[in-house]
This record gives C-alpha cells, structure tokens and sequence, in this order.
C-alpha cells in the first residue's frame, strides 16, 4: 500500500480515536448524556471498510456508530451537535449518540435494538439493485447480534435472493458482559455464516492492512456475483461497554493483552518499520501535524455544537391532541 | 357496482402494483399460494417474482426489509398473514418504522404499507383470532386503518400508498366475502375522516372493521322500532377523527362504542376517555362499550360467538341506553 | 425388527391415517371447523419417534398434531370431542384442531405459531434435566420453522446449554405453498444444524425402520452426552396445508411421485417381501382385524365426541368486568 | 428500615432464589455483568451458572425456554433488559404464556415471572425510553405490576412468586436510586390491590410507576395552598383495582389520572371510561388525563422535559381542575 494511502487510514482511524476520547471526557462533563458507546480499538475496521466505500454507498451502523459515521462524511459538527441535543445535529438532536442519520451522506444509524438494523440493510440493498442504482450497501454489526433471530432470517433472505450486502461483523468478544464463548456454542463465526451458503471469511480486525484486503474482495465478489457476503473482524473494544459499565467480567490482562495490538500503534509500525532516521523524523512530524490538525477539526466541531440551539417543543409535531 | 370485499382489495392491489413500478408485494405465500384470502392470486405469474415476493417464516426478517426497500426509495407492501403473527414484527414496526422519521430529525420518511388480516368468529381459536387493531392504534408514529366497506376496500390502499408515513391496513378476515355497491372514488375521499354511514337523533353507534355488518343490522332493527341510530365507521383508528364523533353525538347526547377488541385499553376506552374530556356537558347517559370478553378467544362456537359482540347484544345494549 | 414390532408401528401408522381421514370428512360435514391440518402421508415419524418414547416423555407438536397427540396416548375420544368443541375434549373444547394438550400424557401442544413451541420445548428439556427427572423431550415441527429467527436462537441455546432435547424437523418440502429451494438458501437442513456444534442426522421419513433406527441413535446420543440432536425427516405431505388451501403451487405429477412411497404401504411391503402364501393370507387377515379394531376405536371415539357436552359460557372466567 | 429501591429490589430477589430451589433468573447479562442495574450483583457467584443464567440476545428464545420451563415445573423468573426489547418476545409472551391456561382448558399453569425495566427521563431516546406498562395490560391472562415504593420493589417479586399466572413485573429506571422506609410485611399485603398514598378530600389523583414521586411532590406543593389531594398509587395495572379508585372518587368528585404512557389507548384511558360507566353522576368534573406527548421519545433533555409529565405540569393541572 502506497505511504499516502497508509496515512489517510492513519489519519481517519486517529479521527474516530480522538473524537470518541473527547466523547468521553464530554460525558464525564455531562455535556453528553444517556448512553454512549466508544469504538476505542476497533477502528480500523470502520476505518478499512469505509475507505473503499464511496459516497454513495449505503451505511449502516449499531449504537457504536460515530466513528462509521464520520468517515462516511458526517461532520464532526453535526455529530458533536446531535450528541449535545442541538437542532444543528445530525438528526436535530433528537437522536443522540446511538441514532446519527444522515440521507445525503447515506448513512442510516444508528441503531439502538441489536440487530434490528439488519434486515433493514438488506431492504436498502435490494432497492439499490432493483432501482439499478450503483450503491454498495454495508452493515457493521457486533458479534452478538448473531444470536438475535434477526441476524438469522437476514442471512437466510440474502442468501436466497441474491441481495449484494455486506456483512460485517465486528466481533470484539464481547456482547456488554457475556462473553463469545458464554453466548455462543459456534465460536467460529465464518462457520455459522457458511451454513446460508454464503461466502464468508474471518479477517484480523487489528490489521488494517489485512481490514482493506479483505473487503476488497468480498466487495468485489458482491459486484460481480451480486450475492451477500459475510466478514468477521476479530476485534476488542479497549473500554467498557458503555459508559455505566463498570467492566466486572473480563481480566485487566486480558485488557492489556488486545491493547498492544492497538490497530494505530500497529499501522504506525508497519508503516515505519523499514524508514531511516531522516524519513522517520519526518513521519513523527507528519503525525504530530496530523494529531494538531484533527485536535482542530473537533475542538472546532466542540465550539459549534456548545454554540448551536436547542430544538423548540413548539417546533415538533405532537399527535393525538 | 356490485363486487365482494375480496375483489375490491385485489383490484386496488392490482392498480397500485401496476401505478407504482417501485412498489412490491412481500409476505408469506403471497405469490405461488395466490395469498392466503386469493388477494394476489396469479399476481406471481402477472407481476413476476421481483414483485410478487414470497417470504421465508421471517416476519422480523421480512418486516426489516420492507423498512430497509422504503428508506431506499422503494414502495413496499408487506403483508403479515394475519395480525396475530404481527407480534414476531412488533419491534420493527414501532421501534423502527414508527419512529424513524421523528428520530431521525425528519429526514427519513418511510412509505410503507404493511397489510394484514384480523379478527375473531371463524373458530381458529387464541392464536388466531386476535383483534389488535385498536391496539396498535397506541402507537405515534403509524396510521392505522380498518377498510370496512366495499368502497375503502377499493379504495383505501392508493390513498395509502400516497403517504410518507408507514400505515397498516387491518382487514378483518369476516368481510371478504361481502358484498356491496360502490361507485367511482369519490372527489373528496379521505383516509382520515370517519364516516356517517346513516343519519340519526337517538343514539350515536361508533364502531369500525369486522363490527360494521352487525352495527348496521341492529339500525335497521332499531328503526323498526322508530329509534334512529347515527352510525359511525371510524375507518382510521389513528389518527382519530374526533371531529365528526363530537359532531354526532351534540346532536344524539348518546354514544355506545362496538369494538371487537378486549376492553381494557381498547380503542373504545380512548374514545369515551376524549368525550369525558371535551362533551361531557353534552352527554345525557353515560358512553358505553361494547367489547369482546377479556379472555383468549376459544375455538367452541358457543363460546366464541358469546366473547365476540353479537347483533343480538348490539340491539339489546342499544334498546337499554335508549330513554 | 421382530415382526410384531412391525406390527405395532403399521397399527399406529394405520390409527393416524385413519383418524386423519375421517377428519376430512367431518370437515366437510362441518363438525370439524375452524382449521384443520392432516398428517397424511408422514406419519412414519410421529409412530417411529413416539415408539422409542415413555409416557413420561415430553412431546410437543405444531398444528398438524393430532397423530402425536394419538401415539402419545391422549384418547381418540379427547381428540375427537376437542375436534367437535366438547368440553370432554383435551382442552376442554376451547384449543380445537390446532391446540391438543394433555399434561397426564406429556403432550404439550398444539401450537399455531409456527416454531414458537421450539423454544419453549428447550425449557421443558432444560427443567426435566435441573429437576432430575428421568424424562426425554421431543419436539416436532416444519422445515419452514426452521427460517424463523425462534428456531435459531432455540438450537443455539440448547447446543451452548447442553440441554438435552431432540429436535424433529418434518421436512414435507413445502410451508404451506413455499417449496423448501424457494424459502431457504441452504437446503440440505442438516447442515445447518451442524453449523450450531450440534449432532445431526438426516433420515428418509418415509421408511419408518430408518425413522426408528437413526432416533435410537439420537436418543441414546443425548441420554449419553445430555446434548441435543437434530434430525431431518425427509418426507411430503399428501393433502393440502389445510383444508383451505387450493393447492395450485406443486405438480400432480410430483404428488403422486411421493405418493408411491407411502410410509405404510412401504412397511406392508417390507414385512410381506419374504412370506409365503399362507403367511401372507394370515398377513392380511390381520391387516383386516386391525383395520376393524382401528374402525370401531374411531367410530366409537367420533360418538362419543358427539354425544359430548358443550362447556358454558358461565363455566369459564372473564377477567375485567 | 431505609432503602434504596436498588436494594430492596435486590434483596426481594435473594429471598426468592433462596426460597425456591426450582427458581432461576435468566436474561442477558444478569449474572457476569451483574445486571444492568446491579440488582442481581454478585448472584453468579452465590447462586451458580445454573440458576443465574446469562442469556444470549435472544429474546424470543429465552422467553420461549423460560414458558417451557414453567410449564416443566420449574418457577423461572425471565429477565428482559428493558421494556424496549420486549417488542421482541410479544408473542411468546402473548401467545403463549397469556393464553396457554385457558388455550389448555385450564390444564397448564405457567407459574413465570417476567420483570424490566421501563420509562422515559434518562436521555436515552426513542428506542430507549418506551412506557409500555400500560399497553401491555390490555392482554387478558396476564398480571402486570408496577412497583413504586420501597415497599413494592421489596415484596411484590415475593408474592408474585405464589401466582400460577405469569406476571410481569415494571420497574421504572428513575425509581432505582429513589431511598424510603419500609416496615417488615404487612399481613395483608396484596398485589391487586392500589394503595391510598395520601389520603385527601379535594381530588382524586392516580398515578403509577415512575410517576409517583412527582405526584407525591405536587400534593405536598397543594397541601401548602390548602388542597387536599388524595393519592392513589394503581401498584397492579392489571387485574385493575377500580374499587379503590370509585371509593376515593365518590368523596372527592374529581379525578386526574397522570401516565408514562402515550395518552391514546393508555391504561389512563380505560380507568376514565370504566369511571364514566360507573360512576358518571358522582363526577363534578370529566376525569382528566396527564400522559406522555404522543411522539417519540427524543434525545434532547429540553423536548424530552416537555414530552414527559413533570411535576409543574400536574400542579397546574391540579389548579386547573379545581374550583
Ligand atoms: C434487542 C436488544 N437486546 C438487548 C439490548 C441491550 N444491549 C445493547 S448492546 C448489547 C450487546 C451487544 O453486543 P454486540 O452485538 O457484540 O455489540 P458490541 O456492543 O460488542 O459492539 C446489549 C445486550 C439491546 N440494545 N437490544
Ligand atoms: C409465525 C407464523 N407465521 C405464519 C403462519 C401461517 N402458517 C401456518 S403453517 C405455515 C407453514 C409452515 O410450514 P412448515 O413449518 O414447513 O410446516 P408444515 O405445515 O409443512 O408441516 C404457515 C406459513 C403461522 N401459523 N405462524
Ligand atoms: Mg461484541
Ligand atoms: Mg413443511
């Protein structure tokens, strides 16, 4: 992969890192309420997918969504907005942290009942192959929505019907405290899949190189076939659950463990591992421009959202009066 | 022209399904099985299978789709064979198809019609029998309608299918086959409105869907009797027509409600609970309610028939209410 | 198998299609309403599973139940008189067709919502193992339940629980008018069972030694490992889906193809193929005692739900008065 | 004795899983995670994998296994993480479990427990914040409880444990932190029964769930201005104690009714229709309802503020209905 091709990826996982670290800070300041869900090492699996996405591509996303959100072109304002319950937000604040929406950026949640969202992608693309319109259609999901009856009939009526969606399974080990193994008695996710007949894969979501290569083909083989496709990304989300969570069910080790396979740390490895000193200064230049020029983009995004209004009661529509 | 409920729902069926070329018909044996009442029979071999689509026992599933094919700009039809197996769905429909344009900020509308049948007194017993039209009527977001005449049978899905909010149509499995005169639509047809089916002083009669039959049967009795009974098909269960219900009884000072459902938190308690609040002053007697039993529907017929209001309880409930 | 085994199971094959047959009829004598389902044609797998069980043994059925109702030992006479809407009927009247129960004999339901009865059969499973009773659980239904997301989350359950329930999926090709290719993207059932971690067999259900012989199997399998089994029977259904349905979705032709491998003509040939003549004219002796004997259990049964009572409508509780 | 109802609710649930041996809890994340609201903390460990059951999110099939169980002989108490998600398990817990003991001629007793939680006020938008305590007590063959004092989130598991009718039992999630002094049992503890909170003579006021704080709040605020207003907390919405609620009626002569839920087909409505037909000419004025505005639940705290009743809203409404 080219350098400049590394850095974008670089670049758009320490977004999502950055935005989701003020969004913790913002919660403890009771700036952001209700629930919120951080993708905190996770990243480059939104980061990977959605880079060879276009804008016209349909996404779809869970209550961990901001970070799908803003690299599918969300603003940074309008979803720092929407998390403060302004009218500037993405969805006038009326949605929050689990329901960014965005129909000109194709993005459509945010999603806060496991596995809902996934028939739903599978409605958005059939239209798309019905209407002959030339979107992808991609539908990140965590491990545990495969046990939601959902998942199953989805898989069944894509499969069948030849629907071109994207699978993507996000599978952090986790679903809040119980465990893969605990939920589960097929822990081979790929396996599951398979048994719709549907082609599958298992791809090492800490990889972002392995996330691009990966999606790569599997979008390639929907085109071509237009026939879903299923993709598991081993992952780990480095923070509780949520913020009520306080994380009772797993090791500080193993914790410590999945965060030296921190997906930003490894990018920058592979990507300075062959650089001599003078290249490597450089990239520590480059990085610390990079970090300077995010901080900006969403202290920035922070000051619009501080500053944008609150939506009137008058101005919503109330039945049955 | 004379025509039974049956044929007047597939041939507004079929007029949608040819007007819209993004429309589709999704649900369980809708297409090689001709649909479970005949609606969509040979409309697989008519419209073929990107149209006419016969879905896996996925109503969650296939509910979701539904939801996903209108948000990208499709105009689906899903039907739910019948109201009973809408429960499997219930998280689909309210969590998201009635909420998403609200929580979304506005942005996504949904034109969705889901139809499906209700309704007891064919002797399917628990499972197969609920009335959960005024049931779901609970719920912000959905419109909710009850065709009950030949003429809404015919008419009522185009009206429907011209919203940018999801509806869900309720045909009650006992009128498919009735029969009746309608004529062209009318200039002014509305899904909203209730309508006065006929004219009275003495009592105003509310009912709606599988009632209707029975309700205008106890009027003609009633006249018989020199008792003129205003009876109003509801027509839409959400939103409510208040307007003309008010209007009706300022002139009647009387009003039972006939509901198939159960009592308790039916559609017929949120009727006499908004005449409480605005008529009260213009009540003579108090409004009464006249519901299906509050038990699972059995399959004995004569249990059935004595939980599910009967013509005979109609004129009975009427002639007590009547000074 | 002995000869008289064999002679049990084509009596009780020979109960069921009898008992179905005369539903027809009354059907369109309208002492049966509502709706009606017939086993006939796959009753080698209600009398090939229900052999093997005890009275103590849990059943649990679907809408075309009235077979495992009868083999499990509820009365033609409780069947017949909840056929009629008696309160001498199993449910006193108040399930009909669809809703046999009998909690003496272990038989619970009767269930009209397709594999919502799956699930509860784990619980039922779950609670004999907990409570250390010595009893199996067995649970009948379509290959079309199989695409409800119930059937999905229950083989999941079970398989990570080790709960030790046998699953029998009736494989008749069609649910309702939706032939099996046209419903499910995996056809070859098995397979997807297998993808939960879970044993598996598929069996030709209309050769009923194989029914009883690939059940033995799986019943000692689960006694042994306390684990669930999955089998497939392949079988067809040789009437409609219901007593309304104008059957317009399958070729006569395909009809009559299965129709030669009717499960108790199949038997009868097997137990005749090495008799000499006097054998075979005991053998159909017997045939002819048997079919009486099944005649006067059934005609005496159809009177007795006849003379029956109907339950009051002042017998039973209205709540919300 | 002070409490929080956090802990009385823990603490009835120990008693149970102490005193029935064939009792389990199962639901997703009650054991490792230690409940979402760390009600059944540290109960894994105490009570092992065997009767605190980590379910996967399955909410249908767990459901269906806890009716299964029910009907094995066991007395499970099924867990479902809000009232959101149990769209999801409607009809096992309509279909099943409410009609199963009728369905069966009265031979299958389900005794099962069903708890959640539910309600609005925590910014956790439309999906989140669903009041269906209401709605759901329009299903016969079901016993649906709502605890709102420390007393209730103590006791009623206790009793509802002895019920061979599943029960569902609704906690509100703003009531979690609330404290309150509870004495030991008292004798004649009752579930169907609605208790007098504050007795009064001026007005008849009825609430449940998570609105009896801010009921209790406006009373005192009326107190102050020489209004008495009488308190009824329903505790069961189903089977409805309207005995109480007449009684307290026929002094006052006036009646608020102040709901989670959307106003349309609320159990608020069925309560003011039930008064309309038995007690019509006791009213000096028509029973007036306080319910959630009918839209979704938004995120926002300024619009969820106005969707919700608070407590300024009932005391105007108090004023407003009084001479
Ligand atoms: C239907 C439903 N049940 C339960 C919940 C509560 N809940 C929210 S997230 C979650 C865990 C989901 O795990 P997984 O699918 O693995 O996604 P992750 O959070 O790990 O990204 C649960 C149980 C819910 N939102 N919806
Ligand atoms: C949840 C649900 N959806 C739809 C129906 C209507 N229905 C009854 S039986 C049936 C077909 C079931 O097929 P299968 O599971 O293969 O069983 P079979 O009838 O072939 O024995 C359908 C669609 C139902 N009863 N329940
Ligand atoms: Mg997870
Ligand atoms: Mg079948």
């Amino acid at each position: 992969m080219e350098q400049s091709v590394c850095f974008l990826l670089l670049k758009n996982m320490q977004r999502i890192r950055t935005m989701e670290e003020l969004c913790a800070e913002l919660y403890t300041q009771e700036k952001i309420r209700g629930f919120l869900h951080l993708y905190i090492g996770e990243e480059a699996i939104a980061t990977g997918v959605i880079s060879l996405l276009s804008a016209s591509d349909n996404v779809l996303g869970t209550y961990r969504e901001h970070g799908h959100a803003l690299l599918k072109g969300v603003s940074a304002k309008a979803i720092f907005s929407e998390m403060f319950g302004k009218i500037e937000g993405c969805s006038k604040g009326r949605g929050g942290s689990m329901h960014l929406y965005s129909v000109p950026h194709r993005f459509f949640g945010g999603n806060a009942i496991v596995a809902s969202g996934i028939p739903q992608a599978a409605g958005l693309a059939m239209a798309a192959k019905r209407l002959n319109e030339k979107r992808r259609t991609v539908c990140f999901f965590g491990e545990g929505a495969m046990c939601e009856g959902a998942f199953h009939e989805t898989m069944n009526m894509t499969a069948l019907w030849n629907i071109p969606l994207l699978f993507c399974c996000e599978n952090n080990y986790y679903a809040m405290g119980t465990a893969l193994h605990r939920s589960q008695s097929q822990t081979d996710l790929v396996k599951k899949a398979r048994s719709y007949a549907m082609e599958a894969e298992s791809v090492d979501g800490m990889n972002i190189f392995e996330v691009v290569e990966k999606t790569k083909t599997a979008l390639d083989y929907i085109e071509h076939n237009q026939k879903p496709y299923f993709l598991e990304f081993k992952t780990y989300r480095f923070r509780p659950h949520s913020m009520f969570d306080p994380d009772l069910y797993r090791e500080k080790s193993e914790i410590e463990k999945w965060k030296r396979q921190d997906p930003i740390i490894f990018l920058k490895k592979e990507m300075t591992k062959s650089m001599n000193e003078i290249e490597m200064k450089q990239f520590t230049r480059d990085c610390e421009n990079l970090n300077h020029e995010i901080s900006v983009e969403m202290s920035e995004a922070i000051a619009f959202a501080e500053a944008a209004r609150f939506e009137n009661f008058s101005e919503i529509t109330i039945e049955g009066q | 022209m004379k025509q039974t409920y049956r044929e007047a729902l597939r041939e507004g069926l079929k007029d949608v399904l040819i007007h819209y070329q993004n429309s589709f018909l999704i649900g369980e044996d809708v297409g090689a099985y001709g649909g479970t009442y005949a609606i969509s029979k040979d409309f697989l071999k008519e419209f073929g299978s990107e149209r006419i689509i016969d879905a896996p026992l996925s109503e969650v599933g296939f509910m979701g789709l539904g939801i996903g094919a209108a948000m990208g700009g499709m105009k689906p039809i899903v039907e739910i064979m019948t109201v009973n197996f809408a429960l499997l769905a219930l998280d689909q429909i309210i969590n998201t198809a009635a909420f998403i344009k609200f929580m979304s900020g506005d942005q996504i509308t949904l034109p969705l019609v889901i139809r499906m049948t209700s309704g007891g007194g064919r002797q399917l017993a628990a499972q197969h029998s609920n009335s959960f039209e005024g049931w779901f009527a609970h719920i912000p977001g959905l419109i909710i309608l009850t065709p009950s005449t030949i003429e809404d049978a015919r008419y009522m899905l185009i009206h429907a299918m011209k919203e940018n909010t999801p509806v869900i149509i309720i045909e009650h499995a006992l009128l498919f086959n009735t029969t009746g005169e309608y004529s062209d639509e009318r200039a002014d047809y509305s899904l909203y409105k209730a309508r006065v089916i006929k004219t009275g002083s003495d009592l105003t009669l509310i009912t709606y869907g599988g009632m209707l039959p029975k309700c205008m049967k106890a009027c003609e009795e009633m006249s018989k009797i020199g008792k003129e009974i205003e009876l109003i098909d509801l027509r839409c269960l959400r939103p409510l027509d208040t307007e003309t219900i008010y209007a009706s009884l300022k002139k009647t000072h009387r009003v039972l409600i006939v509901d198939e459902g159960w009592k308790s938190g039916s559609i017929s308690a949120e009727i006499s609970a908004r005449i409480m609040e605005n008529c009260f002053y213009d009540l003579d007697t108090p409004v009464q309610r006249l519901c299906r039993k509050e038990v699972p529907v059995p399959y004995a017929p004569q249990l059935e028939e004595a939980i599910i209001p009967q013509y005979s309880n109609i004129v009975q409930k009427l002639k007590e209410m009547l000074p």
